[in-house]
């Protein structure tokens, strides 16, 4: 499953500092989450949905981290960094007393194990793919080898990262989850079941996993950050349909709505004053797009792809989700760096997708629009369809599992999909993460997620520029330059980037905290370790 | 003169309900029966008659044995050859209320084997079924009505009709007249006579009823625990029997007449199982005469030239006791 | 005939739903001209500000649904798609349930055991899984889930169907018309199968909810009705998370089932009171 | 009895069988690539061949067959591609609730069925039993989802009696027992009134009578033990038709066992955990209908084993 | 011992409520049963001796059927009029019954004897093991051998004889004054019926009981009754001692079912017969419902029922008795 399962998802942009909580934060206390769905696994190496994410999070550390609400990298597991001139080596040192949950100090040498562990492929992480900047990734990846050479431990509190090309996106990428580190004699004393039995570094002790029902976390005493986390205990309940979630919360049974709030309540639930306070709003770094198989009839027309993004009435569609979005201008989100506030993208224009359908002259279409099947891009996509209608494009609705959808559209077999559900959200914040795999030639392939199979190779080669440089000057002559690819990319329009959504989170009285850490960008949907409970004695 | 049908060694096993052995529901049986003669066969429940009837009808399939009808083996014919076959042999069944389905008129019931067999056009087998009606006793209107309009005398004569409208040569009668009131049997049995003179039948008489079967048979089968064990004809069978089973059974018929009084044999226990035949004479168990022989050795049938009785009593002619 | 009718006239409640289905029958197919609006028109005033569907109301007699369309509409042209669902899917599913179970029943030996092993399977085998696969295979709409209830609800009544004929093949009129000579083909149409239509009626009309449940899943998964054309049990499966804020559109479909379902099986039962005057009678 | 025993256990490891083939090839038609689901978004295309070859899915098809059986026959359900965890011991923990769902929607149909149909077939052709008769076909015509919804808004959200899903005390465990109980017991109604009718036809009843006993004794002892014969052996079936139930009813109230898994393994295609599903429901059936064939004889000791 | 007949019947009417509307199927019925004595109860299907058994058990639901008229005095009590508490102590107490089908009339599920010794527990109220000692003695009087593991048989492991013996023993476990036999021996191969004639004969004279033979078999009646009675389409049409009513019987039906039994007649000839069918009730005329198969029928006949009239040892309701 992706992580992004749910339409409505993260990066919250504007942020408050942590310092500004409105009540002071007290020790103890405890907190229920819910889920309509089980969670999958706890192994950070392999986890990769949205629900799972946080969880993760908050039971493991990474050598970097960012500031609790928002986008600001820090070092975390690691004291300092430095990084050499060409940009091909990091050295992290590790901070002091750092233990695992089961007692053991972490060491460099555990820092080594989870990354050979994360690409190698008996693995089967989803995220291994990213480090393949790291020297030796190729032998580890194709099962030559199974230790990265380009990780050295020259003592127990040092780690030194060599890379094959300078990247700028590395630091990000030693604070998503598949570079957090475990300890290797638990993963091996647990096997199969290691994702089931984490033990990590993190704020909160894992205590135990009742499939289908519940996972109890408690505090961690022994964490390395002082006076954090501040509740004693955490518990996710699952099988909890959200709408049933959100009575529950009302009657003080529940904390937090971890799905969110349902489209059937959320007017109800936010026309209620008493909310005010309980509601978390986080402006959205997401994207919901359109993919068109551009090597395909008729979307192989430029004209035609340009007409889709005309005929579809955004609007009308922000409005059918309860106007918690908003109508999107280009494929990166408003707060992304890199967004191009004067690019207004294509208007809403029926008259002139018919003209510019006229002008295609490629007559009648009938095309085929996949959509994931769960609530509400099947709403979504027949606002679409309507709209398609409109100006004279047929497109036949085709509802499916998450699966399938990502099947048809790896393997260049649907002219059209509706993104919403397995939509690009990014891992780490920064437009490269928005590039390679969905609109890049290296996701243009079999089995690739780039589903429109759009593959400019110039494009390609002036991201590959502007990610290889890595200083800290060249940063805002980078950004410029990922800017020009993207405008470059929406001239191409092998998307019609839709809308871009907003989080909102709907907590218990009882819980306090920053909004920011409600919707924290990073930790979806909430940061654990900051929030507090009111009451607790 | 060959014998319209003969039936040789005729055996038939059904497994047993246990799963373990057979149930020997017919077992060795021999008979022969001439062109416009009337055989009965009697016996209690369980005796094996409708399995025999069933048989001769090739309904079931026997085990072994051959059932010779115009000296042709009916257990050989293939399935067409036998479908055609039928027309020469009918039944005609016990229950006449389960025997006609219900939810056919009396017309297509009786028209039924004229239509299997092809026989006339629409309008001549029309014709027929009323005069088939006519021929058993009813009323011409009832070929528009159902079964379950007529009270079981009436539908016996439907199935009468039925059996005859091919104009067969043999007619099995598989207790025809036990499910019906005194006063109706008569009329069925009346009817059954006039028939047999009339289109020349020729009839297996199936009954446990001995007065009926004495009453319109020319030779009588008496059968026990799937055997013959007394065969001849009629009057004397049924007024001298020999074997003490056929005494037993002849003695048990309750008379009307109270003056009649007579000594009444009755038999201790039950027939036994057929699923466990005892060895030997398979009436030993319940037999007054029983001697040691007869628990080991099984008797033979033969006692005189038209009679047969399996019983040790007879190993010398009768009045061998 | 008339005398069948009026032995079904005196069932009082099955003679009303039978006018409840002639009515939804002809809504059915007069949906064009009673549907105020095209059920696929997402209006932008169907939807209040915030995005929620409308009450029912003066303009939208049923309200709107979650894409602001009219769901009198669509109710009217999900009949057309419910009603085909349940009576030709089910209709096939009957077909083949009530052939095989007569064959086995009555052929019996390896004929009929290889039959009843294929329907233990069958019982055995959740239809959601067939489903999937089918329309991996095919493309799915209304085809496939015709395909797919016809494939997954003969079982039942080929099990009923084969008992029934097991204990029928037993009465004497079978046996009878053996002796006359009756071949196979003949016992198994002129003989048993009009007694098994009773039965037959009888689950065919218990098999429409199911049905139309069936229809429903199957819509949700992607392998039933493609939207926007409006079927009864995916409409409410479109809005199951509405039922407590917005009711309407997961209990007026629903009670349409129900009522639909319900007047089925009246009639079903109805009818095998009228078809069988004999009442069991005797054996 | 041990030879019936040995014999009807054979069928039911044929029966199996058969499932697993059927299962095997139709999760093998599904078009959703396994190595997609686990190798993510920014794996190569080497990367995915790996996975491909240690998902053994390079092999040929019966070689995959023989594989997938005899790792079956050991009890391997195989690994589940989206949760990362054996299938196996995933379905165990989701068993209990289930089990116990089942059970209790048993005990519900029963504890509705058989009372109406028996009060049915005792008021035969009154009022009473015409409106215990609509009301069961009602039970019957309506999809399990609807009459969820139906009881979690009436009697969770308007009255607030009963929890709103979830799972964990008896209270819980009302509403979505009824709600897959209510359709069987609608039908259990209905043939207990109908086979109690036929029941009540009997001799032996009037022999019952006539030895001076009481209506209701009759009908509790001479009546019900026969009568309850052909449910039995629905019974066994109802295994089979809750297998399906479970998957939306648990969805509904939000039930945490192999009908909520079943359903969620359908969203993602989790082919390896809807085999071990559609496997293990197979083995519920066919030992449902074992256990309703095993008790049959002590209730009609007519029945023989064999 | 209460003087006067055990039973008597009088008058009884008895109708059901059909679609065709109400059908009296029994007619003015009456008779009496000595203490001790065996009556014979004879006729044809549908001629309503069965209703008339199961009327004075009380055993017919009511709807559909109505005793419309007349009582049945059972030791001094009219059992027409008693409430059904009362008549559930009779039942199996005072008035023990045997039906025609052993097959059916046993539960298929109990075993036979519990089902025995369930009588004595309802009536006598004794617990399972003094129930069981006494059901197995009246077992072994029924005429069952090896009782005490017959006991915990069921109905389908004995054959039909050995089940209406424990027919009879659960008739006659209480002790009864009366025991209906409803065509006792119909189901059963002749030679067991003699077993069974033999066996009810014994019982009789064992427990000085009264017994009450509903049969169409002439043959069984001649054999165990000292008097019969005669019914045709729901009435009597002829009582009297057996003997002189089966020698020389007085009403044209009595005579027709005597004559056409095949015992009667030459071999292979046509039998006399009753020509035409029983009227179904309902269909039944205002006058003699015989009259329309009738050989001595009069004008009178077909307009008016006659009465049940005392001729020389006899009654009969004929208006043109055979001399």
């Amino acid at each position: 499953m992706n992580r992004l399962l749910i339409s409505a998802a993260v990066l919250a942009m504007a942020i408050a500092t942590p310092a500004a909580f409105a009540a002071a934060p007290k020790q103890g206390g405890a907190a229920t989450i819910t889920f309509n769905n089980d969670l999958t696994t706890l192994d950070p190496q392999v986890g990769y949905d949205w629900q799972n994410w946080s969880v993760i999070k908050s039971i493991f550390d990474g050598l970097m981290d960012y500031k609790p609400g928002t986008t600001e990298l820090e070092p975390d597991l690691a004291e300092s960094y430095t990084v050499s001139d060409d940009g091909l080596a990091y050295t992290f040192k590790l901070r002091d007393g750092v233990k695992f949950h089961n007692g053991r100090a972490m060491t460099s040498a555990d820092v080594k194990y989870s990354f050979d562990r994360a690409v190698n492929p008996a693995t089967q992480s989803p995220g291994g793919g990213y480090f393949g900047m790291i020297a030796g990734y190729d032998e580890v990846a194709g099962g030559k080898a199974t230790s990265l050479s380009g990780i050295e431990t020259p003592d127990d509190k040092t780690v030194v990262f060599k890379l094959s090309r300078p990247d700028a996106t590395f630091l990000h990428l030693m604070a998503i989850n598949f570079g957090y580190i475990v300890p290797k004699e638990e993963v091996e004393k647990a096997g199969a079941d290691w994702g089931k039995k984490p033990v990590g570094t993190g704020a909160f002790k894992f205590v135990e996993w009742t499939p289908g029902q519940n996972i109890k976390l408690e505090r961690n005493k022994d964490y390395f950050r002082p006076g954090v986390p501040y509740l004693d205990n955490v518990t996710f309940e699952f099988g909890q349909d959200p709408t049933v979630a959100v009575l529950r919360l009302k009657k003080g049974e529940v904390d937090i709505v971890g799905d969110g709030l349902p489209p059937a309540q959320f007017t109800e639930v936010m026309a209620d004053p008493a909310n005010k306070d309980l509601i978390a709003v986080g402006d959205q770094l997401h994207t919901g797009y359109v993919t068109m198989n551009v090597t395909q009839p008729p979307f192989d027309n430029l004209k035609v792809r340009q007409a889709v993004n005309m005929a579809i009435n955004k609007d009308r569609i922000v409005r059918l989700i309860n106007n918690r979005a908003v109508p999107a201008t280009q494929a990166l989100p408003p707060a992304m760096p890199g967004y191009n506030t004067a690019n207004k993208g294509y208007a809403y224009d029926p008259e002139g997708a018919k003209k510019l359908l006229a002008e295609a002259g490629v007559g009648e279409i009938s095309t085929e629009l996949y959509a994931m099947n769960v609530d509400p891009n099947p709403r979504i996509a027949q606002s679409i369809q309507q709209d398609l209608a409109a100006v004279g494009i047929n497109a036949e609705i085709r509802s499916l599992a998450q699966a399938e959808v990502i099947s048809a559209g790896g393997a260049g077999k649907a002219p059209m999909i509706w993104s919403g559900g397995m939509a690009w959200i990014a891992d780490f914040p920064d437009p490269a993460n928005f590039y390679y795999g969905i609109l890049g030639c290296s996701g243009a392939v079999e089995g690739g997620w780039n589903w429109s199979k759009y593959c400019n190779k110039e494009l390609d080669a002036r991201a590959g520029n502007a990610d290889a440089m890595v200083k800290d000057d060249q940063l805002a002559e980078r950004i410029e330059q990922w800017k020009a690819v993207f405008d470059d990319v929406l001239k191409d329009a092998p998307w019609a980037p839709v809308f871009n959504e907003q989080r909102f989170t709907y907590h218990s009285a009882r819980l306090g905290g920053d909004p920011a850490l409600f919707t924290d960008p990073i930790h979806i949907p909430v940061n654990y370790d900051y929030i507090f409970a009111k009451d607790a004695q | 003169m060959t014998a319209l049908l003969e039936v040789r060694d005729l055996s038939k096993d059904y497994p047993a309900r246990d799963g373990k052995g057979v149930v020997r529901a017919v077992s060795n049986v021999s008979l022969a029966l001439e062109a416009g003669q009337t055989l009965g066969v009697v016996g209690e429940s369980g005796c094996g008659k409708s399995t025999l009837a069933r048989l001769i009808m090739r309904l079931i399939e026997p085990r072994s044995g051959e059932i010779l009808f115009k000296g042709q083996n009916l257990v050989s014919l293939s399935a067409p050859d036998l479908r055609r076959r039928r027309r020469d042999i009918q039944m005609v069944f016990q229950d006449p209320y389960a025997s006609l389905d219900p939810r056919m008129n009396v017309a297509a019931i009786i028209s039924e084997p004229l239509d299997i067999h092809g026989i006339g056009s629409r309008a001549e087998r029309k014709a027929k079924v009323l005069e088939l009606l006519d021929l058993v006793g009813l009323d011409r209107s009832a070929a528009a009505k159902y079964p379950h309009e007529f009270s079981g005398g009436q539908r016996q004569r439907i199935g009468i009709a039925r059996a005859i409208a091919l104009e067969p040569k043999l007619v099995v009668l598989d207790e025809p007249v036990s499910a019906l009131d005194v006063s109706i049997q008569s009329q069925i049995l009346n009817l059954l006579i006039d028939l047999k003179k009339r289109l020349g039948l020729t009839y297996i008489f199936i009954s446990h009823d001995l007065s009926v079967v004495e009453h319109v048979s020319d030779d009588v089968a008496v059968m026990y625990l799937g055997q013959i064990v007394e065969y001849g004809k009629a009057a004397q069978v049924l007024h001298a029997p020999l074997h003490p089973y056929s005494q037993a059974l002849v003695s048990a018929i309750p008379e009307i007449d109270t003056q009649k009084k007579k000594q009444r044999i009755v038999l201790t226990g039950d027939p036994p199982n057929p699923e466990n035949i005892p060895p030997g004479c398979p009436f030993h168990p319940r037999c007054p005469h029983v001697m040691a022989i007869c628990r080991q050795i099984p008797p033979e049938l033969q006692v005189t030239q038209d009679r047969r009785a399996a019983c040790h009593l007879y190993r010398e002619g009768p009045g061998g006791h | 005939m008339i005398d069948f009718w009026n032995r079904f006239r005196r069932d009082r409640l099955a003679v009303y739903s039978l006018g409840v289905i002639a009515l939804f029958v002809s809504a059915a197919i007069l949906a064009s001209t009673f549907a105020p609006y095209d059920p696929s028109e997402q209006f932008f005033d169907g939807l209040t500000l915030e995005g929620s569907p409308l009450p029912p109301s003066g303009r939208f007699w049923f309200g709107t649904d979650t894409n602001g369309r009219d769901q009198f509409s669509r109710l009217l042209y999900g009949a057309q798609t419910s009603l085909l669902i349940g009576i030709v899917a089910n209709g096939i599913a009957v077909f083949i349930g009530a052939g095989l179970g007569l064959v086995a029943g009555y052929v019996r030996g390896l004929v009929g055991a290889a039959i009843m092993r294929f329907t233990d399977l069958m019982m055995a085998f959740p239809p959601l899984l067939l489903a999937i696969a089918l329309a991996a295979i095919l493309k799915p709409g209304l085809n496939i889930v015709i395909l797919v209830i016809a494939l997954v609800n003969w079982v039942q009544i080929a099990r009923v169907i084969y008992a029934e004929t097991v204990a029928l093949s037993e009465r004497e009129y079978i046996e009878a018309a053996r002796a006359m000579g009756a071949g196979t083909g003949r016992i198994l149409l002129r003989h048993l199968l009009p007694h098994l239509v009773p039965t037959v009626i009888v689950y065919a009309t218990l098999g429409i909810a199911t049905t139309v449940l069936l229809e429903a899943t199957l819509s949700f998964l992607g392998r039933g009705v493609q939207p926007p054309t409006p079927a009864w049990g995916m409409m409410i499966f479109e809005s199951q998370s509405y039922f407590l804020n917005a009711p309407w559109l997961v209990f007026i479909p629903g009670a349409a089932i129900l009522i639909l379902a319900l007047s089925f099986n009246l009639v079903g039962d109805g009818l095998r009171d009228a078809l069988d005057p004999t009442q069991r009678g005797r054996s | 009895m041990l030879g019936y025993l040995a014999r009807r256990l054979a069928a039911s490891v044929l029966i199996l069988l058969g499932v697993s083939v059927v299962t095997f090839g139709l999760t093998y038609i599904i078009p959703a690539d396994p190595v997609a689901m686990i190798a993510g978004r920014n794996s190569t295309p080497a990367v995915r061949e790996q996975i491909r070859h240690q998902l053994g899915l390079d092999r040929p098809l019966p070689e995959r067959y023989a594989n997938y059986l005899g790792r079956l026959v050991q009890g391997d359900l195989g690994r589940s591609y989206a949760r990362k965890s054996d299938v196996g011991p995933l379905i165990a923990s989701r068993l209990p609730p289930t089990l116990l769902l089942m059970l209790a929607a048993i005990v519900a149909e029963l504890l509705i069925g058989l009372p109406a149909g028996i009060y049915a077939a005792s008021r035969r052709g009154r009022l009473g039993d015409k409106i215990a008769m609509t009301l069961s076909f009602a039970s019957v015509s309506t999809p399990h989802f609807v009459l969820g919804l139906t009881l979690l808004y009436l009697f969770a959200y308007l009255l607030s009696w009963l929890p709103l899903g979830g799972y964990g005390s008896f209270s819980h465990l009302i509403l979505p027992a009824l709600t897959l109980g209510l359709a069987g017991g609608g039908w259990y109604s209905r043939m207990m009134r109908s086979s109690m009718i036929e029941v009540l036809r009997n001799d032996y009843i009037r022999t019952a009578r006539a030895k001076g006993m009481p209506e209701w004794r009759v009908i509790l002892k001479h009546g019900l033990r026969n009568a309850f014969l052909p449910i039995i052996a629905m019974i066994g079936l109802d295994v089979g038709i809750f297998m399906s139930g479970v998957v939306v009813v648990e969805n509904v109230f939000g039930w945490p066992g192999i009908g909520q898994l079943m359903w969620q393994a359908i969203q993602s295609l989790d082919i390896p955990i809807i085999m071990g599903v559609t496997t293990v429901a197979a083995c519920f059936i066919v030992l449902g209908n074992l256990i309703a064939d095993m008790i049959a004889p002590l209730i009609d000791p007519r029945i023989r084993l064999r | 011992m209460t003087p006067g007949p055990l039973l008597s019947v009088e008058g009884l009417s008895v109708a059901f409520n059909t679609e065709q509307g109400r059908v009296r199927v029994v007619e003015d019925l009456s008779f009496q049963l000595a203490a001790g004595e065996t009556l014979g109860l004879v006729g044809e299907s549908g001629c309503g001796k069965s209703v008339t058994a199961q009327t004075i058990m009380r055993l017919l639901p009511s709807p559909p059927s109505h005793i419309e008229a007349g009582r049945i005095m059972f030791e001094g009590e009219d059992l027409a009029a008693a409430p059904a508490s009362r008549m559930r102590k009779i039942r199996g107490d005072r008035i023990g019954m045997v039906f025609q089908e052993p097959m059916t009339s046993l539960n298929p599920t109990q075993r036979i004897g519990q089902q025995v010794a369930e009588v004595l527990r309802l009536h006598r109220g004794m617990n399972s093991s003094e129930a069981k000692g006494l059901a197995i003695s009246v077992l072994k009087k029924a005429g069952i051998g090896n009782a005490e593991r017959r006991f915990d048989q069921y109905p389908h492991e004995l054959s039909g004889g050995l089940r209406q013996r424990v027919m009879i023993a659960m008739a006659i476990v209480c002790g009864p004054r009366l025991l209906i036999a409803d065509e006792p021996t119909t189901a059963l191969d002749v030679t067991i019926q003699a077993q069974i004639i033999e066996l009810l004969k014994a019982v009789q004279k064992d427990l000085g009981l009264s017994i009450l033979l509903i049969t169409h078999d002439l043959g069984v009646v001649a054999e165990m009754c000292r008097n019969v009675v005669i019914m045709y389409a729901g009435r009597v049409v002829e009582r009297g001692p057996t003997n002189e009513t089966f020698q020389f019987p007085r009403h044209p039906y009595t005579a027709g079912l005597i004559n056409s039994s095949p015992r009667n007649a030459r071999k292979g000839e046509r039998l006399p017969t009753i020509p035409g069918l029983v009227p179904p009730p309902g269909m039944r005329s205002r006058g003699c419902s015989f009259a329309d198969r009738c050989p001595r029928v009069l004008e009178k006949c077909r307009s008016e029922f006659p009465p049940l009239a005392p001729l020389p040892g006899r009654l009969v309701a004929c208006w043109n008795p055979a001399p």
